[in-house]
Order: C-alpha cells, then structure tokens, then sequence
C-alpha cells in the first residue's frame, strides 16, 4: 500500500514536471515570447525591457530553471488587465467555480445513477432505449449552446429566471444544468455500462444461485461494485467540471474561473491564460493521485497488492 | 543414428520482479531452474506439470522468445550462443510451434494462405505460384480442402483452425515442433483427430516434439520420454511408458495417480497431496516438494536432491540414494 | 413465465424500438439517418458555393435581424433571415458546414495518425520509449483538453489551419492511450509469437500483424472523436480564439446570435446550434454503431 | 427413492427478433436418487448447462422452458411462482460454478458470503450465521477459519477459493448440488483434493449429485450414473459401469474410444470424424448421423426415439430399437 502511493506520488511528479515543460516550450518555442509576455500595444522599449527581465537571451535550459523556481515560489505572474498577483486572482475566483461544479456534480449523479442502473436492470427495455436517447443527446448538445438555449427559453421567453450574473440561488440554476447536462450522460452511460458488466459476472450469478432477493442482488453484489468506476470518474469530472466550464460561465458571465479565462483571452492577458492552463493540469493531476489512493482504500483487491 | 536435434543444458530462467519508486529489483521468480533435457530425431519429449512449474517457460526457451538467465540450448551439437546470425536462422526455420488456443494463434485479419506462408517468404525468395503449390501442398497434409486457402480464420471451427496452424509449422520442414497444449482447447471429440494427425506428421516427416500438456494419458500416450516438472525443476525424466506405470518420484506418484481414470473399474492407489503448490517467488529450502510430501524426511528440509538413476529414469528424490554424499 | 407487467413494458420497448429503428439507437441496424445527415452535410459544404443563395461575408445594414421567411417580416430572399450585420443566415450555415467538417476530419486526421504511430510505437517497443511516450501522454491528458486548446489558439494565433494543428495537438494522447492498450494485450497473443518464431522483424509484425489489428479501433475512436473535436472547434470560435471572422464558422455565429438574444433573435442561436447538434449527434450515432459492430469489448473510452 | 425427475424437459433459445430458434434442451427425461451423483458428460453447445440452469429457473432473458416438467422432492417446480422458486434456491437445490476466482464477490469478506444465505434462509442473526459460517469453513478443510472469514477472496488461493463456493452451497443443508464443470480450472493435484472433498461432504451429509463435465475420467471415478449429451438431446443414460463396458449409442462409444488412456500401447485414437454441429442449424434426423460410423438410411430422415437397453439403460439410436 505504501509503496503503491509512493510509486503514485512518483508519477505524478513526473507529471507535473513534464506539463510545466510543455506549457514552457509552447511559449518559448513557437515565435517570439517577448511579444506573449508584454503587454498587447507596447513599445520596442517595453519588449527590450522585457527580454531582459525574463533573460529571454540567456540558454533555454537557464530559462526553464528560472520558470520552475518562480512557478514553486507560487509565483504566476502579475496580470495586466487587473495589475494583481495571478495566483491571488485565480483564487479569489475558484470559490464562484467551485459552488458551479459543486450544483452541476450533484445534478449530474442525481440524474446519471439512477437512470443508469434502470437502464442496466431493464435492459433493452422501454426504459433502457429512454435512456440511450438521454445519453446521446448529453454527448451530442454542446453545453454552451443548452446554456443559450435556456436563457432564450426561461429568460427571454417565460422571464422565470435570471439570464446572467450571480448571487442568488436562481442564478446557479441555469449554468449548473448547462454545465452539468453532459456529464449526467456520461455517468449515465458509465453507469450502465458497468453495472451490465457486473450483473453478468460470476458472482452476481452465485448470489442468485443463493436464492437471494433480486433487490438485494442488485442494492448489495450489484451496485457496489459498479459504482467503483462511476465515482471515480465522478472524482475526475468535478476537477474538470472547473477547467471546463469557460464556455458556460461566459454564456452566464458566470465569475469564476472560465470567465477569468475568458477575460484573459479577451484582454490579450497572458500571464492569466497561462496560469489557468498550469493549474488546471497540476489540480488534474492532483486528483488523479487522490482517486488512485482512494481506490485503494476502496477496493481491497488494491489494498493489499504487495 | 544422429545426435540430438535439440539439448538444453542446466537451462535456467530467472525474472526479475520489479516494484518500488525507480523499478528496482526487489526479487526473481525462479520459472525455470537448471533444467536439461535432449530430445532425438523423430521422437517426443513429453513435459507435464502443473501450473507455474515452468513448462511454458522452458518452451519459449526453445523458441527464443526468452533469454535464459543461465545454462545452454544446443541444436545439433553446437551451442546457440556461439552461432552466427545465419545460423541462428537455421534454427529458427528449424524450430516450430502450435500453442494451445486456436483462436488467438491465427491473425485474424490475414487469410489462410498467407497465414501459412508467411514463414515461407519470410525466409526464403519464392514465386507465388511456388508459394501457393507449397500452402496447397501442406493442406493436404494436414487434411483441409484447397479452398481453406482463401478463407479467414474465424471461418473455421477450432479443430480445423488447429489443423491451419499445425500446416504453417510445417511450412519450413522444421525438425523440432513445440507442441504448447495443442488439444486441450479443442472439444473432446476432436482432440483425437489432432493427436492422431501429429502422430502420422511424425512418422511421415520424422519430425521431433516437444509436447506440453495437462493432460497426463495425452502426454503418456504421445511421448517416448516424459519430463515431469515441478517449480522449476525436472523431478524425474525417463521412458514414458516406464514412468506412467511406476513412477518413482512421490510428486510424480501423486500426479498420476490423481489422474483421472479412464474406466471406473480401475483401482489405484489415491494420493490425495496437502496444501497446494508454493509461490515460485519464495520456492521451500532443499527439496522444493518436501512440504507437501507424503515421505518428507529431515534431510528434504535443508539439500536439494540431484537426478539419478533409478529403476531406468533419473529421479531427484533422497528416497533412493543408497548413500549420502560426502558434502564439500 | 412473465407477469404482465414485463410484458406490457416490452411492447411499449417494441413501439419505441420501431420508432428508433430508423434512427438507429438499436446496435444492429446499419444507422440510416446519421449516414444520411452527414452525406448530405458533406455535399453541403462540398457544393457550399453553389448552395449559398449570398455572400456569407457580406450584408447589408439595413437588413439587420430580419427572421425567417416564414415569420412576419422576413422574406423570400432571406429564407432564414440574416444576423445583426445584414448577413444571410443561411449562406453562413452553408459555408459553416465546410469549416466545420473540414477542420473537424483533418484534426481527427491527424491526431489519428500520430497517436497510433505512437501508440503502437510505445506499447510494441516497450522499455524507455514506452515509458517516454506515455509520460508526455499522461501529462499531455491531464491538460483540460479546452484549456489547453485555449492557451495554444492564444500562443500561434487564430486561423483555420492552426485550429486543426492545435486540436490535433490536443487530442493525440487518446488514441496514443487507447491503441498502446490494445497493442499490449494483442503483444500477448499466440499469432505474434508465433510471427517471432517464424522469423519475422519488429517493423513486419508491427506493420503486418499489429496495425491492422488496431485499425478497426483507430477508426471508432476516431468517429467518436469527431463530434468532441467539433463542439471543441465550435467552442473556440465561439470564444474568439478560434476561427476568425468574419468566416462563417457556426461557433462564431453563435458568439454573434448571443448579442440578438435577450430581444429574442431566436433562430440566430437556435439554427447554428442545431447544426452542430445534427452533425455531432449523427457522427457519435455512427461511431456507436462502428464500435458495436467492430469490437463490444471498447465500450468506454 | 427419486429425487429429481425430468420429464421431456426442452429449453430453446429465440433470437431477437424471433426469427432463430435454438433447441439447446429437447425433450430430456431423467431422474436422480436420493444419494446419488448423476454425471452429465456433453461437449460445448450440447445443452448440458442449459439443463442445469432450466433446473433452477435461473436461464439468460433469451431462453425459455418450452414444455416438460421438473419434478423435486414431490413438486413440479416449473409451477411454482418466481418467490417460491428463491426459496427452492440455495435452500434445497445448490449450484457450484465453473470459475473458482469469479464466483466470489471481491468486495466482501469470505464469512459475509458464506453466512449470507443462511440470513436470507433462515433468518439467522449475524452472529449464529458467522458462527456456522466458521463451522462451514473448517467442514471444507479451510486451515484457521476464525481468520479467513474475515479476508477477501483474493487474499486465497484458487483451491481455497473454490472450496469457499464449495461451503457457500451446502451452507443451507440442500437435497441436490449441481456441480457445473467445477474443477477444469484447478491443476491435478488440487483437483483431486475438490474431488475428494465433494465425495466426502456427500457422504456425510447424504446429498445427491449432479456433475456436468465434458471429462469422462471425472464421471468415472465420482458418479453412479451417467447421461450422455449431444446436440441438445440425451443420447444415452444408465448405470457408470454399464455404459462404460456395453455404451448403445456410437456417439458414447467414439467418445470412449477417442481418449487416451495411460498405459497402451495403441499406436492411433479411434478418432470421430467431422466437427460438433452448429447448434442453430442441426442436422435431419438423428444429429450425429454426419459423424456415426454405423449410420442407416433410417437415421439421415428420422430422429431415434428413447429406447430401453437394459434396466435403466437408454439410448436414442435407431441400432438399439
């Protein structure tokens, strides 16, 4: 157990070295960074300046070094729309993002599990065809364009609820269905899926075999093992569900973090598109780490593994 | 007559288990230890043991999927280790196997013909009308009508796709044919044919085997001399039809007789063996059988036994030696 | 054996089934609607130029937010009505089509071919360069696929050809992580050890035994993967990051249906948003389909 | 005293849209005694699992019980409603299944599977069912049960884990265990111990049998009786000895020359020809005419009837009428 954390722990250090190295590279390599470092209708002067305060013409190797100190400092980076700390900035965003993804996780096992499991235990039933249907138009609708759609709908039309901004419970309601819309499919799917992979094992087979109840075949033997894949990718999702949801929040100019990206491509901010990118990867990887663990803990065919 | 097409020499396989943060080696599963066999022109070498007693490892020895950790493999007299790379290819066309499931051996996205020949034009410059004479050629052999060549695999039924690979192990006039379970996937009324059919190969081509199996009256009924292994080891090798009627060895003793019988009038002695087979990561000390054997003296605990003769086979086993060696 | 109430939930299956059939949400009919809506989008931006009634790039003021012909005030000539700059709906829709099938195949393209070279690469070869490849996959994939398409569209700029470059950049690492796994189990089986002991080289039973054995998973994955690299294109226009205007890409027709919404301009967000709706669902449809139909066994990716 | 009787028993698969039937049971008759082990010998696709899960009412949504009647302990359980049928499972009637490693619940301990039924049987309360599940263990010869009933499956062996399902059936004290092919996954050795263990748990406890094998050397050494499968119907049924020294049928007879046995000195198998038919298109007529070595015009049109050899010996082949 120990040593699956730390070899865990191994990996994702690789990890996030080898995506700072990446996002490092990207800016560096393909054109002049001093044009992405300043700031948008500044002078040749500016530029010079700002080659010598990132020493773009020492090695690339000595650069890289300085980027990772600054990056392990916490340092991001100033803005220059907001002329603040970017780490400040990103934090003082994430609560709004949080609460969105919180309502849209929620919204979206609510929905995901139950219609999942329905559709496993009746399979190619009424409710199962239903449920495909549900799944592909999740997949298929993008969840900027459910988003739209709603405000045309609840706002322009029925006037029931507020097209943007936030602050009351009202508010959330819309951008967490937009948000959350695709990912009840995919738990839907993930749900059905696994719990058809479970109900035709050999033990479900054996706890029938048993005489036992249907119900409790499917509550006990069933569910439990089924719901493994599912809530970790739930766990995964929730991460994503803030990285992702730039599009939703600017439909709604919903304040978190996916409206700070937004700003920062619409006000030419590097510093801040830069620093949503390295910590949208670094939180990923953070939670990979911690499902992996948690999995362990979970499941105890892991937990003993040598 | 000649020498041994193949002899494997205190052949030894060792892998490596990794774990840790920088993947050190923290231990060896000893899959096969200090293993020698030889094996004629024209005859079979019958090799049974359970599960984890290294069969399978020995055979990709054979077939160089894996380097030994130790020991050598000689083919016709000279070792391998010493062959330049043409001659290493003669023995690899010299070499060839049928493994045991009949689905998983045949890409399934080449026809027949290719699937036979492929060993062919990968080693020798041939037309293809040459190439197409030769497959027509060695499925008749192996009983499939001419047509089976422009036919995929999964249009056949598991018998005949067995047949199709035992034709493309034909392909180059191998001398040695590793046979990995090759009937044991099949449904009970066909795995005669294939038995049958390897036996008639061999009396036509003068072919040699090697034959793996579980199956412990196929392998008697198909073999001249019978290996049995267990963790690694050869616990006692000798005439087939000498070690299935009295084996000697108490783990070769208790395999046969657990045995199925194949009348319900015949009585044997039952051996019913306790506890099951160890972890090759942590084989026992001395002889790695003495704790499941019914006749464990003190000695099994702390010396490996050696092979020796006895009753016409060698058998690793302190039970017959007459005289302890003097240690050095 | 049945009670009455499976019964009655299997014919009301049965009415929904026949409903379906024809879409296609039953795994072994050949989906005849998918196939049909992206053959018709294909000819559609095909034959963009001669469809088009105008020049999706040009309008004129006067025309602003007319609606659809059939609505009061719109007009024949405007059969869907134009946007807030005079331009004609249906032109830009038209043309859409081809921004969006020819980015969308050419970056499933080319991720395609790079993350199953790689794959195959990494999961045959093993050893350091299975190692190399899948630690830039892994930390590749932990980058939000939009984020990272984001930062990358803010780097190099915006342009077609760059979308498909970036989107291609982004979306290697799932086929790479899928086909390195199939190429792991298939390394295990009989056939390619048997291709060893008949004397075949790495490059022929990769060539020979492996890729044509992973190619059926390529092409469901890369199905699949259209419609997400389309709604990621969609999105990136829609964000300003993507195709610039005033090419008619239908994300970018949606940044502008936005500023008509709240007066309620409802087609300018409905028709470009149903657009991408068909071509994403009928590409998801039909990779259901290939997958099913291919191989059961790939059922999450 | 009988047991089980099945009278003309058929189980067909439909495919879905109805257009394919398959008759992996057809009319199959046999009984089972009290005490005794009955082996049921097929190749895949004879219909052999089919029939066991016919028993149990437990078949996958495509198949259905067409007509016969099961008779156990004096009820014909096909008329007994889905909750009287779960009280007949477990209870009275246990299965053991193939897979060993797949049959446990990797997510619970050892003693919560083992006690689970005589809960939901008998309504035992946790501690009396852990109790006997201790009881069960040390029954199956499992080494320090107060400790492996709190372990995971996979913390055991495959023997281990296999005697554990072996605990699991006979946990309720049921008249019949039907064993499904439960030892192809075990080495030799290991094999003979389930074998050994399965014998004595019978003796002991007085239960009788039903072992479903494609292995003759397993209805050799384990059972009384034995039916012979093959493409869904029973081709011949009666006493071990008997059908292993005089077998009717030419199915049982290629079937018993075609093994290789220890010490002979046969050059060649009697090998049958031709492979094991498709199970959705059977042939005319008797279904191994294609491959029987002694086949008439009669058996190409019309398919033999049961006919009696002998005291409880039958065969359907038109040779025996």
């Amino acid at each position: 157990m120990k040593r699956f954390i730390v070899k865990r722990l191994g990996f994702a250090v690789i990890s996030l070295f080898l995506l700072s190295l990446t996002i490092f590279v990207f800016v560096r390599v393909t054109g002049d960074p001093a044009v992405l470092l300043v700031e948008p209708g500044a002078s040749a002067a500016d530029l010079a300046a700002i080659r010598e305060q990132f020493g773009l013409d020492r090695p690339l190797w000595v650069q890289y070094g300085s980027f990772l100190a600054h990056l392990a400092r916490g340092d991001l980076g100033q803005s220059f729309y907001y002329k603040t700390d970017v780490l400040e900035l990103y934090l003082s965003r994430l609560p709004s993002s949080l609460l969105l993804a919180a309502v849209a996780m929620t919204f979206s096992l609510v929905i995901g599990i139950p219609t999942g499991v329905i559709a496993a235990v009746r399979v190619n039933g009424w409710w199962d065809s239903a449920g495909k249907v549900f799944a592909l138009l999740g997949l298929s609708l993008p969840s900027f364009w459910v988003g739209l759609l709603m405000i045309l709908f609840f706002s322009v039309y029925l006037g029931w609820l507020p097209s943007s901004g936030s602050g009351t419970v009202w508010h959330v309601l819309m951008p967490a269905f937009a948000l959350g819309w695709y990912f009840a499919a995919a738990h839907m799917r993930l749900t059905r899926s696994s719990m058809l992979e479970v109900l035709g094992s050999e033990y479900v087979k054996l706890a029938r075999l048993k005489g036992l109840p249907e119900a409790l075949v499917i509550a006990k033997h069933a569910l439990k093992n089924a719901l493994i894949p599912v809530l970790t990718l739930a766990g995964i999702n929730l991460v994503l569900m803030i990285n992702v949801a730039v599009v939703v929040e600017t439909v709604f100019a919903w304040p978190g973090i996916g409206r700070l990206l937004y700003e920062g491509i619409a006000f030419r901010d590097f510093p801040v598109v830069q620093a949503i990118v390295l910590l949208g990867g670094a939180m990923i990887v953070a939670v990979n780490l911690v499902v992996d663990v948690l999995y362990a803990v979970i499941d105890p065919r892991i937990r003993y593994e040598r | 007559m000649a020498g041994p097409v193949v002899e494997a020499l205190h052949l030894t396989k060792h892998f490596p288990v990794r774990g840790g943060f920088l993947a050190r080696e923290t231990a060896v599963v000893r899959a096969v230890d200090e293993v020698s066999f030889s094996i004629e022109p024209g005859r079979t070498l019958g090799l049974v043991g359970e599960s984890g007693c290294g069969k399978t490892t020995t055979a990709k020895l054979v077939l160089l999927l894996e380097q030994p950790t130790a020991g050598m493999i000689r083919f016709e007299g000279r070792d391998l280790q010493t062959l330049d790379r043409t001659m290493l290819h003669g023995y690899r066309r010299s070499v060839q196997a049928v493994f045991q499931d009949p689905f998983a051996s045949l890409n399934p996205r080449m026809r027949v013909d290719q699937i036979i020949a492929e060993p062919l034009v990968t080693h020798e410059r041939l037309g293809s009308g040459e190439v197409a004479k030769r497959v027509a050629r060695l499925l008749e052999l192996v009983g499939l009508p001419d047509r089976s060549a422009d036919l995929f695999p999964h249009e056949f039924s598991g018998g005949q796709r067995q047949r199709i690979a035992i034709a493309r192990s034909l392909a180059l006039s191998p001398k040695l044919v590793v046979l990995d379970e090759p009937v044991s996937a099949l449904d009970v009324s066909i795995r005669a044919q294939i038995l049958n059919l390897l036996r008639d190969l061999q009396a036509q081509l003068g072919l040699s085997y090697l034959f793996i199996a579980h199956d412990l009256a196929a392998v008697a009924h198909m073999s001249h001399t019978i290996a049995v292994m267990y963790l690694g080891r050869i616990v006692e090798i000798g005439d087939a039809a000498t070690v299935a009627a009295t084996p000697k060895h108490p783990y070769t003793q208790a395999l046969f007789s657990a045995a199925l019988p194949s009348h319900p009038g015949e009585k044997r002695e039952e051996i019913i063996l306790a506890g099951e087979v160890p972890s090759p990561l942590a084989p026992p000390a001395g002889c790695r059988f003495h704790p499941r054997c019914p006749h464990a003296m003190e000695r099994c605990g702390r010396e490996e036994p050696t092979l020796l003769r006895e009753a016409g086979r060698l058998v690793a086993c302190h039970l017959y030696e007459g005289v302890i060696p003097a240690r050095s | 054996m049945n009670g009455s109430g499976p019964a009655a939930g299997s014919s009301r299956a049965a009415a929904l089934t026949l409903a379906w059939r024809f879409a296609s949400f039953r795994s072994e009919g050949f989906p005849v609607l998918p196939v049909l809506i992206l053959s018709v989008l294909v000819l559609v931006a095909v034959f963009a130029n001669v469809l088009a009634p105008h020049d999706p790039e040009v309008g004129a003021l006067g025309d602003r937010f007319r609606p659809p012909a059939w609505q009061e005030g719109g007009t024949r000539d405007h059969l869907l009505g134009t946007d807030h700059l005079g331009r004609d709906v249906l032109s830009r829709l038209v043309f859409g089509a081809r921004v969006s099938l020819v980015v969308g195949f050419m970056a499933v393209i080319f991720a395609g071919i790079l993350g199953t070279a790689l794959g195959i690469l990494s999961g045959y070869l093993g050893g350091w360069v299975d190692q190399v490849i899948m630690r830039v996959t892994d930390a590749w994939l932990a980058l939000p696929a939009l984020t990272f398409a984001i930062f990358l569209a803010a780097i190099v700029g915006p342009s077609a050809m760059n979308i498909v470059i970036i989107l291609a950049a982004v979306y290697w690492t799932r086929y790479a992580r899928v086909i390195r796994g199939e190429v792991l189990s298939l390394k295990e089986r009989d056939f390619v050890r048997l291709a060893i002991v008949a004397g075949c080289s790495k490059r022929t039973i990769m060539r020979r035994h492996i890729l044509p054995n992973v190619v059926n998973s390529g092409i469901v994955l890369a199905t699949l993967m259209l419609g997400v690299v389309i709604v990621t294109e969609a999105s990136l226009s829609f964000l300003g990051v993507g195709v610039p205007p005033p090419k008619p890409a239908w994300g970018l027709m949606l940044a502008d249906g936005k500023k008509g919404l709240m007066a309620g301009y409802w087609w300018l967000t409905v028709l470009p948003g149903t657009c991408i709706m068909l071509l994403v669902l009928s590409a998801n449809l039909l990779g259901d389909w290939l997958r099913v139909k291919f191989d059961p066994q790939l059922r999450q990716l | 005293m009988k047991l089980l009787e099945l009278r003309h028993l058929s189980t067909h698969y439909v495919s879905a849209r109805g257009a394919r039937v398959t008759r992996a049971v057809d009319d199959v008759s046999l009984t089972v005694g009290e005490g005794e082990t009955l082996g049921i010998v097929g190749e895949s696709g004879s219909g052999k699992t089919t029939l066991a899960l016919s028993l149990l009412r437990l078949l996958p949504p495509a198949a259905r019980i067409v007509s016969g009647e099961i008779w156990f302990e004096g009820e014909d359980l096909l008329t007994k409603s889905h909750r009287e049928m779960r009280r007949v499972r477990g209870k009275r009637i246990a299965m053991i299944l193939q897979d060993p490693l797949a049959s446990l619940n990797p997510l619970f301990t050892v003693g919560d599977q083992v006690a689970e039924p005589l809960r939901v049987h008998e309504g035992a309360s946790r501690g009396s069912a852990w109790a006997r599940a201790r009881e069960l263990l040390r029954a199956v010869r499992i080494a320090a049960p107060e400790t492996r009933v709190r372990e995971y499956p996979h913390q055991l062996s495959g023997g281990m884990r296999q005697r554990i399902v072996g605990a699991i059936a006979i946990s309720c004290g049921p008249r019949l265990l039907i064993a499904d092919e439960p030892t192809t996954s075990l080495d030799l050795t290991i094999q003979a111990q389930y074998l050994q263990l399965l014998r004595d748990l019978q003796r002991d406890r007085g239960l009788s049998m039903i072992f479903i094998t494609h292995n003759l050397g397993i209805v050799a050494r384990m059972c009384d009786h034995v039916a012979v499968m093959y493409a869904g119907r029973l081709v011949e049924a009666g006493p071990v000895a008997r059908i292993f020294s005089s077998a009717a049928h030419p199915y049982t007879q290629a079937l018993l020359e075609s093994i290789p046995r220890m010490a002979d000195g046969r050059k060649r198998l009697t090998a049958i020809d031709g492979q094991p038919p498709d199970p959705v298109a059977l042939p005319p007529g008797c279904a191994f005419h294609p491959r029987c070595p002694k086949v008439l015009d009669r058996c190409r049109k019309e398919a033999p009837p049961e006919v009696r050899v002998a005291a409880s010996h039958t065969s359907r082949c038109w040779l025996a009428s």
